[in-house]
């Protein structure tokens, strides 16, 4: 029997394989594919103050081996999901995380303080690297005082586990990691989207109404794999690592790297079943090379 | 409920250059498909296409266990389903989608372009069985671009127009002589290119008739998942893939 | 008639098609596949003062839509170069650049003074971003100030045309652009390899000798794409854009993106004949499309 | 001259459940090929596979345009290009890599192991005809691994060992009996694992006798271009897909 628990500091995860924000929908999207009771946890959709329409149509472009979005944290707000998704969802025997937004700093402690109010929500994940929001998002997470700036002010707010979402659009990634560790972080989860483009030679126009948009997808994986490593052997917080995982080998790949718990993002769409098949894959890896924990993955790579 | 199954190629059909109609067959049973309902279908062995491709369901047969869909060749994905082997594997995702509404009518005009076709053949069955009056109007550039008319008059006359007058009217749908004079139908339904249903779509505000668009869009999931699929509503962005493909045409912002 | 003749300040080239250095050898290695003479130009492998061996196998990985490498500039030296090498290439009509490398300024400026006594060669590509080696390469292109060193000192050492290498791997690339344009670059060329890593599952062990190496191929396009398309906006000097171009239709969005020259890399180990196919399909994009001149592409972009 | 050439897939033949030989066919003539040469084959309808494969021309038969590969299944290109269509599309850069060096001597012994057998039927056929005898020692872990033992018996004895004994003697092909007691050989050629090559490099070099060894290694290009796909020798680190793939063992630094 393998011991799949895994901790996310004080945050215990039944395995370690959650679904990324923005790729999950809020779980109920895939009920009839899978029993969500089975997952480590779910990351829902990025929640805002206020209601957000989100950027114009067209917001996806498909590429090598990835995909572009634009969505642009598309949601109800804040009070929408308390009052008419969270009750709907929190029958789940899942860690429920939500994804936290904002534009100014004190948007995120307004969401956070929101939340920190919902029993049986022990955790949340401090989205500061969103490429697809005028103001805000991204610019909090690439540079490293307005990354500390939030993060600490969302630790006064917060008392449950908080993890800060970081951008891989930076030159150092570990500068920002160990600036969030320092500002009371308890995990970091990274990566979120390349802010990428695609044009249409055919009309000359980009594809996204936003011109640019978040690159996911297997193509961005050897990037994302190597910030995983890097910000794993710069910070003693736990990591959750992301980016481009279609399967089990994957999601081992990012654990050897230094990922206590893996997200599965844009895997989702392509096949609804993936994260459970993901769960059995580790299971049977750990069985076939001797592990009895798959905490004993993590950071298990030998250099 | 929505699955995601295995079928394998049973068969293809030809209708023209560029269009075909792929079967597929499964050896699990296949829920009840509602007209209007699409697929979002994997496309094996394509090294470039990385998205499943969303194409709505032309027929299903629940004896057989297959599924069939109409697809016209516009790119990649498209073409590469068209090349599969007989009893190759294919992942779907399916039944996606609302579907047309069908409550207290009496003579419901279709109307389809392109691809746009597809959904009206259960769309017909359906209203056949409930008893509704069907004409189709068909619109294309050419009259080999205007198929599945035999699979179509059963359900209710077929009429058309073709931009170079080759079968049917000479023009586009939205000039056809079914709009002059007397108008018997009290229902539109539309399927094809944009331009095409904006036009339909005034035509049916014009006489007052409700009118119930399908539209396209890109899609990364089709299931509600992404929200990439937006289109805009007088509430808002609603995800076409979910809260569509199938609208009334007063809500949309056209 | 087309004109496919395009400009990178005043090094003027046939077409806009060069191929990317340390992907295409000296040339010669695909003299049996084309006729080189119908480039637009060839940055050869990167050069270094002294000979250099690399780094120790294994060198490459494949993944989803591209590559890692880590060859780490091994060459023979510019010595070699000038003696050896360019006397068997000299004759080819088209546009022959060497790329520089250096661990330290005063290594740039050595190999700048020996290439600029070549007679013949009008151009060269300073390689400030150079993932694969531990001294140099890289650093210098992901900080502002060094960047701009760097190139301050070459171009005092250089009359003729001289093209800066970028960095991928940075928070803001306008802003190494703008420096090393005032620092006296005559054009930029981006992107280099983005640093990224792969890891065998099995062996749980890094596949490169090296950890970590770098990415190209399709999978970085829409990176590149969108960075090109920044520096374009930022910068008054031309853009030679590369990063996963593999066929003319993705050279075309490149151009339109904003850059004057295109770079094929990593899509000539797969067809050693793509880069005439993307002259031909330049040439036909041009006429179905009613551009007179290749030049006009540049930019043309409908925002 | 290298070259880039399409081909098309003629037939396969399984010689056990994990490894079989794919022949091609061109409509264009096909240049000389030397024992050693490789070709990087592009795999087609493949997801997952960026670049080609380096794999060893097995045969050539230039009245038909044909060329054979004899491939292990080993991963996903391996897989696919077991899965293709009889007449689908290959492109195949050829003829790359060195040769074998054959001259001055009377007695080979060939030494292969898995896939590494590949180059040997081009190179016992070229050795048979310069009038040297050819001993083959194939070692596997089983004799379902022994394959293709008629045609290289054409050009020489085959004797072989297995680990498990169910063909030739027990053990691995260093504790075959050849190398005990009298030794007719004046030249080793070796192709197979790494573990292997260098365990008979190592007798060859007690015995003083000249070998060479086909080396494999991760290549992007296959032509030079890339500097990937280096080993380490006495003169520093040279390219397998130029320098080599055969090497003698003398220079590598084993
Ligand atoms: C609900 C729904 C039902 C559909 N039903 C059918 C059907 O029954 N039969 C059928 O043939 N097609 C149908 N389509 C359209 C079909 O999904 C696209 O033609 C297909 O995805 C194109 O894939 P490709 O790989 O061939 O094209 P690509 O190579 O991806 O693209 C080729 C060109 O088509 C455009 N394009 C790609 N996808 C779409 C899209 N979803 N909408 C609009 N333009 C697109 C691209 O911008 C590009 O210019 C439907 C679409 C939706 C959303
Ligand atoms: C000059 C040369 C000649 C060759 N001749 C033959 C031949 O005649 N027949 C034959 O079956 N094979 C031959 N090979 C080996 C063949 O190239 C690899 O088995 C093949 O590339 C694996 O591709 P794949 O997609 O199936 O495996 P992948 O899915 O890419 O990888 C599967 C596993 O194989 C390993 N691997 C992949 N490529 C190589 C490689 N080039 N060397 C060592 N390990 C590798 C990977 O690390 C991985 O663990 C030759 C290789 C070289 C360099
Ligand atoms: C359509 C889409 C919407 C996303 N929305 C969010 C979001 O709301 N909040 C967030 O933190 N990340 C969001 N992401 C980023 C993912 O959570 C994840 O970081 C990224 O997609 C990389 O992982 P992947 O390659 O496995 O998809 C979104 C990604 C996609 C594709
Ligand atoms: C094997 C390999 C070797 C490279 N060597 C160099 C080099 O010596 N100097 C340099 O400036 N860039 C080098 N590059 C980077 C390429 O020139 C190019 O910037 C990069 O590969 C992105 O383009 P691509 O995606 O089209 O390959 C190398 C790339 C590869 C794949
Ligand atoms: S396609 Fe994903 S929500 Fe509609
Ligand atoms: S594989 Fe590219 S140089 Fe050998």
């Amino acid at each position: 029997m393998v011991d799949l628990s895994v901790k996310l500091k004080d945050l215990e995860l039944k395995n370690p394989v959650t679904t990324a924000s923005g790729t999950f929908g809020f779980g109920e999207e895939f009920d009839d594919f899978i029993d969500l009771n089975k997952l480590g946890g779910i990351f829902v959709k990025g929640l805002t103050l206020h209601h957000r329409e989100g950027n114009p149509y067209p917001r996806m472009a498909e590429t090598p081996s990835g995909m572009l979005n634009a969505v642009g944290l598309q949601n109800k707000g804040i009070d929408y999901f308390i009052s008419d998704i969270y009750p709907r969802i929190k029958h789940l025997d899942t860690e429920i995380i939500p994804n936290v937004n904002g534009s100014t700093v004190e948007d995120y402690i307004e969401v956070t303080e929101k939340i920190n109010e919902i029993e049986g929500i022990n955790a949340i994940e401090l989205n500061i690297s969103c490429p697809n929001v005028k103001e805000g998002g991204m610019a909090f997470g690439v540079s490293c005082p307005s990354a500390i700036a939030v993060t600490e002010a969302v630790r006064k707010a917060y008392d449950k586990t908080l993890i800060v979402k970081l951008s891989p659009n930076v030159t150092d990634i570990t500068e920002i990691a160990k600036g969030v560790e320092d500002a009371g972080a308890d995990a970091v989860s990274l990566v979120n989207t390349f802010l990428a483009m695609a044009i249409d030679a055919k009309t000359r126009k980009p594809i996204l109404s936003t011109i640019t948009g978040g690159l996911s997808g297997p193509a961005i994986k050897p990037i994302a794999l190597r910030m995983v490593w890097q910000v794993y052997n710069a910070v003693r917080i736990p990591v959750s690592g992301m980016g481009g995982i279609m399967n089990a080998t994957d999601a081992i790949e990012f654990m050897l790297a230094g990922a206590s718990t893996i997200q599965v993002g844009t895997a989702n769409f392509i096949d609804p079943t993936i994260s459970i098949q993901i769960i059995d894959g580790i299971e049977q890896y750990c069985e076939e090379n001797g592990f009895s924990a798959a905490m004993d993955l993590v950071g298990a790579m030998e250099v | 409920m929505k699955k995601i199954q295995d079928f394998n190629v049973k068969e293809y059909k030809w209708l023209n250059d560029s269009s075909y109609v792929i079967v597929l067959q499964s050896s699990y049973p296949i829920p009840e498909i509602k007209p209007g309902n699409f697929a979002e279908i994997a496309v094996p062995n394509a090294s470039d296409v990385f998205l499943r491709r969303p194409i709505s369901v032309l027929d299903v047969d629940r004896e057989l266990n297959t599924l069939s869909f109409y697809i016209k060749v516009v790119g990649k994905g498209t073409k590469k389903l068209s090349e599969l082997n007989i009893g190759e594997k294919v992942s779907i995702i399916y039944p996606l989608g609302n579907s047309f509404s069908i409550n207290g009518i009496q003579n419901a005009l279709i109307i389809g372009g392109g691809s746009g076709i597809a959904p009206f053949v259960l769309l017909g069955r359906k209203l056949q069985e409930e008893k509704v009056n069907v004409t189709f109007l068909f619109g294309a550039r050419t009259k080999e671009e205007i198929v599945l008319t035999e699979e179509f008059s059963k359900y209710g006359e077929v009429i058309s127009t073709t931009e170079d007058g080759s079968m049917g009217e000479k023009g586009l749908v939205t000039q056809h002589s079914v709009f002059k004079g007397d108008f018997p139908f009290d229902k539109i339904y539309t399927c094809g290119p944009d331009p095409m249903m904006k036009a339909v779509a005034k035509i049916a505000l014009q006489k007052n008739i409700d009118c119930e668009a399908s539209l396209e869009n890109m899609m990364a999931c089709g299931f509600g998942a992404c929200l990439c699929c937006v289109t805009e509503t007088t509430s808002g962005n609603l995800c076409v893939c979910t809260d569509g493909p199938v609208f009334n045409s007063k809500v949309l912002k056209w």
